[in-house]
């Protein structure tokens, strides 16, 4: 057993750090915060050539074929800086689904547009009265000869504005378990019929849109893999994207919480540093707990995608999920109480980390989501 | 002990409710009006509802007919803010430091000119205030406030800065808070001059919160030149007038909070009898059942204990031990109640409004706007050192002891 | 409005303090929580010759027919001092249910005994794999002729060992809503069939018991008013009851601060009484919140039996089941929590209230019971 | 990074599994044992299973085989934890003193004579250590530690009162906290003594506590005359040697304890599945299912705190700045499972034994015993004190700090 860092890993986060310190600065995130596209191209590049994007996709796809705990180390400092854009969207969810579920041809095809930076994408997950439970999928897809029509809607689609291709899990079986019925296709954003409309977020970091599929025509190629097999490789590859969402929470929660000690060390008030009063002294401190205790989980989980057996992969990533968003909310909500008014403008960053907390909390099943599939695992365990 | 209105009462209740039914428009969501985003419009929409409450004899109701006021029963005041509260929230909420500070204050402190010169206009929606308090180095610590008005015939010149101004950008009067005595500390030597936002050297510069509206500004004061005649009640008087005429208003605030978020309480239910979760509306779900059932509770506390405060003041003159917890009551709750609502919203609790938002996006906004709760008004750290050291007599720690006397 | 107390009622809290204080001090409770009685025939007869016990008990009865808030005002003292013994048993949940349930003969023959102190009763609610459902009422009453034949076990019985009678609820009609088959009993506690078994409980100053009917047999004059219509009436002295658990939380509560700031105003560490720094004042604040908003709750609740419509009274009583017995408890686990390792021992007064706070939490339907109650009442309110 | 244990590690955790469930009853409950109601009861089965554990080579895992340890890996150490963790509690809880703090100071800071002296008798079990730390006016400030130990020729004289000394009333053994130079203050001028508590003028007093057994005792000394030979380490040099020896253990602690815990979550599951509401088992109930998840997803957080933890104190030799979190990372949720499994039994959470109570009223004991949790070995608030100041860098209040100084 050994849950530390080697030096590469070290290297992926000491590298990640300095770059985004430098590239993607709490100015830049701020304007792209107010900015309909949420990244600029410049920036989309130089992380390319960072080889960030190929991190994970195996080396006969152009790729690194990294762990996920070292994705997790980068998506961590891009928490910590609360990087907008689509990198999110593009290698973790498109990314991690083609890779679960794609043929050989499939994957040589998107993954190596995706490692060398040259495709943007996204998965198109959520419809509307699904809420949070993820096998909520009733875009439909009819057989039409060869081909297959699209109707339905997908929601909150991250990024999908700026996507070359989306990835969509329909129901192409008409009964039974979403094992036997769901298909993920992949088809371009600009597929005739697809309509891709813009919805206003609270978090400005990371956009989402309304993907609204009528008729839109597939061939059989555009399946990822085999016809009504996709939800098992769709279940796995959230359960990477959920880890992914952890790692942020982490970051987030680590950098909030400096920030907030670090203010609590000069502002003074009735002449002493306001750190020195234990009402928020205290309150640091539990930011730190819940932050390091955060980053235990995330190792486990990160981890447990690669190695851990089917189950344990599932009870860590849905015991991550909840653990570490539910802390980055929390440890947001103390940041702005720490810094008082100062932490309740637009100016200061901390709302930056409130508001991606607070969606990472959302997304890809809320905590309450994630506790009762848990307790289903248990509950079988145990009886 | 009884909790209900007399016959009298209720009938006033009824006329009133009844009024506001017919003057607000049908489709009126008390928490989905224009905020802070549009500031002419709420204050045009403010001034236009004061003017009509002001012209069907419902403004000032429980101030003096001399001044404007209807010569009403304090408990038809609460009455009156009870029903506002529940109905119009965000239409009343620019009239907060209006009516519960800068009316109050020189209804009960101002001279008979200042009386006549300033009621009438705030009851029919002419004058809107805001109020100078906070100082970037005093935000909790009160010692450190240093504006000052130094006197120079008959003017006081006003030099400093104020930050979390609500709605100096466009109010028509300041309340503020001045240090008139330059080798005071503390709460001594602090005054209160009623000063004309339009005079020169005034200039309100609007921050951005994080909810991206601009309801708090900072305030530069700069050479000021204001009458003396604007100063309220005595030099160096102004903190401990404020204490002794506010604590009314206080509880009367707390009132008026748990009307409208009884309101948003009910707006909850709608919610969640209207979103859905894996096809099935939130509603049937236990698990926020039990969060609803909550927050309804920790509204019916905040309300009964509001008024139960308001009822011994009414009766003895004195606030109850009760009074200095409402701040708590309704800050803390509050920030659980749109977690809350934003939770049942699953992954569309992201979204801020536009067609696929649950209810406009107005719990997205209600639930950043709640962070705010915690700390303006007294962070709530400040109210617990309040209570444990006015109330239980618990010892000052000694650093803050030392710093402060 | 008035919300304050009268005179009267200021002098009924007074009295009861000035009594308690002297007649049951924290030795005497300490030595009653182990002693398997658990009172003393002494203080019994004191507190009725108080006319504690006829203060509810309609004039024509020999009570004095007092509101619920008056009632609400002693059990607040009673729960400030933590009192041992079978009152609430008896005045409250066997006499309030005579109260509303009987017929005029047997308010006469039972509650005349209450009132003046010679009867000792109790009722027996819940039932085996009941948990905390109110309703679940699965004793049967055979009809045997003109008699009927009473069995199954009823638990958590308070102070049944003490009792000369016992109202039962028992199943009388075979089907339909508890509104058409629920009939309340009276019976002897030594009634042949019966058996009074105490049982272990965490809080030893209110004893329970389990009480098993075996072939009981009972008259039809044993029926509390009507054949099958005891529910509702069952329903309305349970919300008595309630609200009487809610006022022993909030003088419990407020005891319980009283203590915990207290101490923190003479224990030194660092050199300074505790109750200086942040961390142990902000607790004993948070105390006197929780204590001063429950009793808001409690009068509230309290004035609604007598003088609110059906759907205020159920709901108040719930509400403030929930949220004053809620407060109770993390009032006295803070209190613990400030007297540190004294706070710790049985020696000191503070575990009484820990323990009471929890058995008030846990009995008469827990706070998700009654938040699910409440639910109920809201839900179809705004639908 | 990797989670795994080696193959060789597996198969002896198998091994020390298989051997547990030989050795241990067949209905055993780890959390459900003697308790220290029956103080002989407890010591005599601790010294039973340690003495079985030594006679089959498991005690003292990873210690030099010179003093009967078996000199394994720290790894091997931790896996034997883990286990008895999981299967035997409060059989493990009587020595968590002598194993997590006597048991590594003398193996690193004693003299060789001591070590041969002290460490077989503690791992075949003849002798239960006590720790002697706290006393009446040094609760969370240590800087107050006033026993006092007077050299006199070839002895100390012990004079003073501890306070919380777990078992002192019946360990054989006492590793006490003593002022050997009356003129220090604070941690400086503190020195440890191995006192036998056998000795003359020792005098414990058991204190029963919440749960109604004693487990804690104030000890009073009275003139004791202790060998200088007792001395641990130098003189003054008591609270440094402690904390450096300590970290390891602590981290072990966390382990140990995570892995009960999680046994306890086990039970919490069966309990859920076995006790009604209504007639259904209360683990249908959508509301429970979120607490007892959120019980688990805790005590993961716990274990993988405690596991990361120690791996880095492993490979570094210090322990990372996750150390000093666990304490607050158990504490605090062992009060909340305990909550939920004393809710989840409506009204039979009133009962704590019995033929009609769940799971014997091992819940309500939990339950009382919980609360000691966030005051014993450091208070939570002192937790966060410490966290606040030497992991944050924030600065001490002024007042203690002017104290402590």
């Amino acid at each position: 057993m050994d849950i530390t860092l080697s030096k590469t890993q070290q290297n992926i986060a000491q590298e990640a750090r300095r770059f985004l310190k430098k590239e993607c600065p709490s100015e830049y995130v701020q304007k792209m915060f107010k900015d309909p596209q949420g990244m600029t191209d410049d920036l989309w590049r130089k992380m390319a050539e960072m080889d960030w994007m190929a991190m994970r996709i195996p080396e006969n796809y152009g790729g690194m074929g990294m762990e996920q705990i070292d994705m997790s180390l980068l998506l961590e400092e891009m928490g910590r800086v609360v990087l907008p854009g689509p990198f999110f969207s593009t290698v973790i969810l498109a990314g991690e689904t083609i890779l679960a579920a794609g043929t050989d041809t499939q994957k040589r095809q998107y993954l190596s547009a995706i490692a060398d930076g040259k495709a943007k994408a996204t998965l198109a997950l959520h419809e509307p009265d699904g809420g949070s439970d993820l096998g909520y999928i009733d875009m439909s897809g009819t057989r039409n000869g060869e081909d297959f029509i699209l109707n339905g809607t997908k929601l909150y689609v991250p990024d999908a504005h700026l996507a070359d291709f989306i990835v969509v899990p329909v129901r192409t079986g008409t009964t039974g378990e979403p094992a036997d019925t769901i298909s993920l296709f992949v088809m371009s954003a600009r597929e005739k019929g697809v309509t891709i409309s813009p919805l206003p977020t609270m978090d400005g970091t990371r956009k989402l849109s309304a993907v609204i599929c009528r008729d839109v025509q597939l061939t059989k190629a555009s399946i990822l893999g085999e016809l009504n097999k996709g939800w098992h490789p769709l279940m796995h590859a959230l359960q990477r994207a959920q880890v992914g969402l952890c790692a942020e929470a982490v970051g987030g929660a680590q950098k909030a919480m400096e920030i907030a000690s670090d203010y609590a060390k000069v502002r003074v008030q009735y002449d002493q540093p306001i750190g020195s009063f234990q009402a928020v002294k205290h309150m640091c401190a539990q930011m730190f707990t819940e932050t390091e205790s955060s980053r235990s989980m995330l190792y486990w989980a990160s981890w447990a995608q690669d190695f851990g057996a089917e189950n344990e992969a599932t009870i860590a990533a849905s015991s991550a999920k909840a653990y570490c968003t539910d802390a980055f909310t929390n440890v947001a909500a103390k940041g702005i109480q720490v810094l008082g008014g100062t932490g309740f403008t637009m100016e200061n960053e901390m709302h930056l980390y409130l508001k991606r907390a607070k969606a990472n909390q959302a997304a890809l099943g809320t905590p309450v989501y994630h506790r009762e599939r848990i307790m289903q695992l248990l509950a079988s365990a145990v009886q | 002990m009884d909790f209900r209105l007399t016959p009298a009462e209720e009938t006033f209740r009824e006329e009133f409710r009844k009024w506001l039914n017919q003057t607000l428009p049908g489709d009126w969501d008390p928490f989905n009006q224009p905020t802070f985003k549009e500031p002419e419009k709420i204050r045009d929409t403010y001034r236009a509802f004061q003017k009509k409450l002001s012209e069907a004899g419902y403004a000032g109701i429980h101030y003096d007919k001399a001044y404007g006021g209807q010569g009403r029963s304090l408990m038809e005041g609460v009455i009156v803010s009870q029903e506002m509260g529940r109905r119009c929230i965000s239409v009343v909420m620019p009239g907060v430091i209006t009516h519960g500070m800068a009316l109050p204050l020189i209804y009960f402190c101002g001279t008979e000119d200042q009386k006549k010169k300033f009621i009438p206009k705030i009851l029919d929606g002419s004058h809107l205030w805001c109020q100078g308090f906070s100082e970037p180095d005093a935000g909790s610590d009160v010692a450190n406030i240093s504006t000052m008005a130094v006197r120079d015939g008959d003017n006081y010149i006003v030099n400093g800065q104020k930050v979390w101004t609500s709605m100096a950008h466009f109010a028509d009067y300041c309340l503020l808070v001045v240090r008139t005595d330059p080798d005071s500390r503390k709460h001594k030597g602090l005054s209160y001059l009623l000063v004309d936002m339009s005079l020169p050297g005034i200039d309100p510069r609007p921050m951005t919160q994080i909810t991206g509206e601009a309801e708090f500004n900072e305030v530069f004061f700069d050479n000021v030149r204001v009458p003396v005649s604007s100063l309220i009640g005595e030099e160096g008087q102004g903190w401990k007038m404020a204490i002794t005429t506010l604590m009314f208003e206080r509880a009367m605030g707390d009132v008026v909070i748990s009307a409208a978020y009884e309101t948003n309480v009910e707006k909850l239910i709608r919610m969640a009898a209207t979103t859905k979760n894996s096809g099935q509306p939130v509603i049937e779900d236990p698990v926020y059942r039990q969060q609803i059932a909550q927050s309804y509770i920790e509204i019916m506390a905040l309300k009964y204990h509001g008024l139960r405060n308001f009822s011994s003041h009414i009766k003895t003159g004195i606030p109850g031990p009760e009074g200095s917890i409402g701040k708590l009551l309704w800050s803390e709750p509050n920030q659980r109640i749109t977690e809350t609502a934003m939770d049942m919203q699953g992954p569309a609790g992201q979204i801020a409004g536009g067609p696929w938002s649950v209810q406009n996006g107005s719990w997205q906004y209600a639930f950043l706007r709640s962070k705010g709760n915690t700390i303006e008004a007294g962070t709530s750290e400040i109210q617990r050192n309040i209570i444990g050291e006015r109330v239980l007599g618990l010892p000052k720690d000694a650093s803050r002891d030392k710093s402060a006397s």
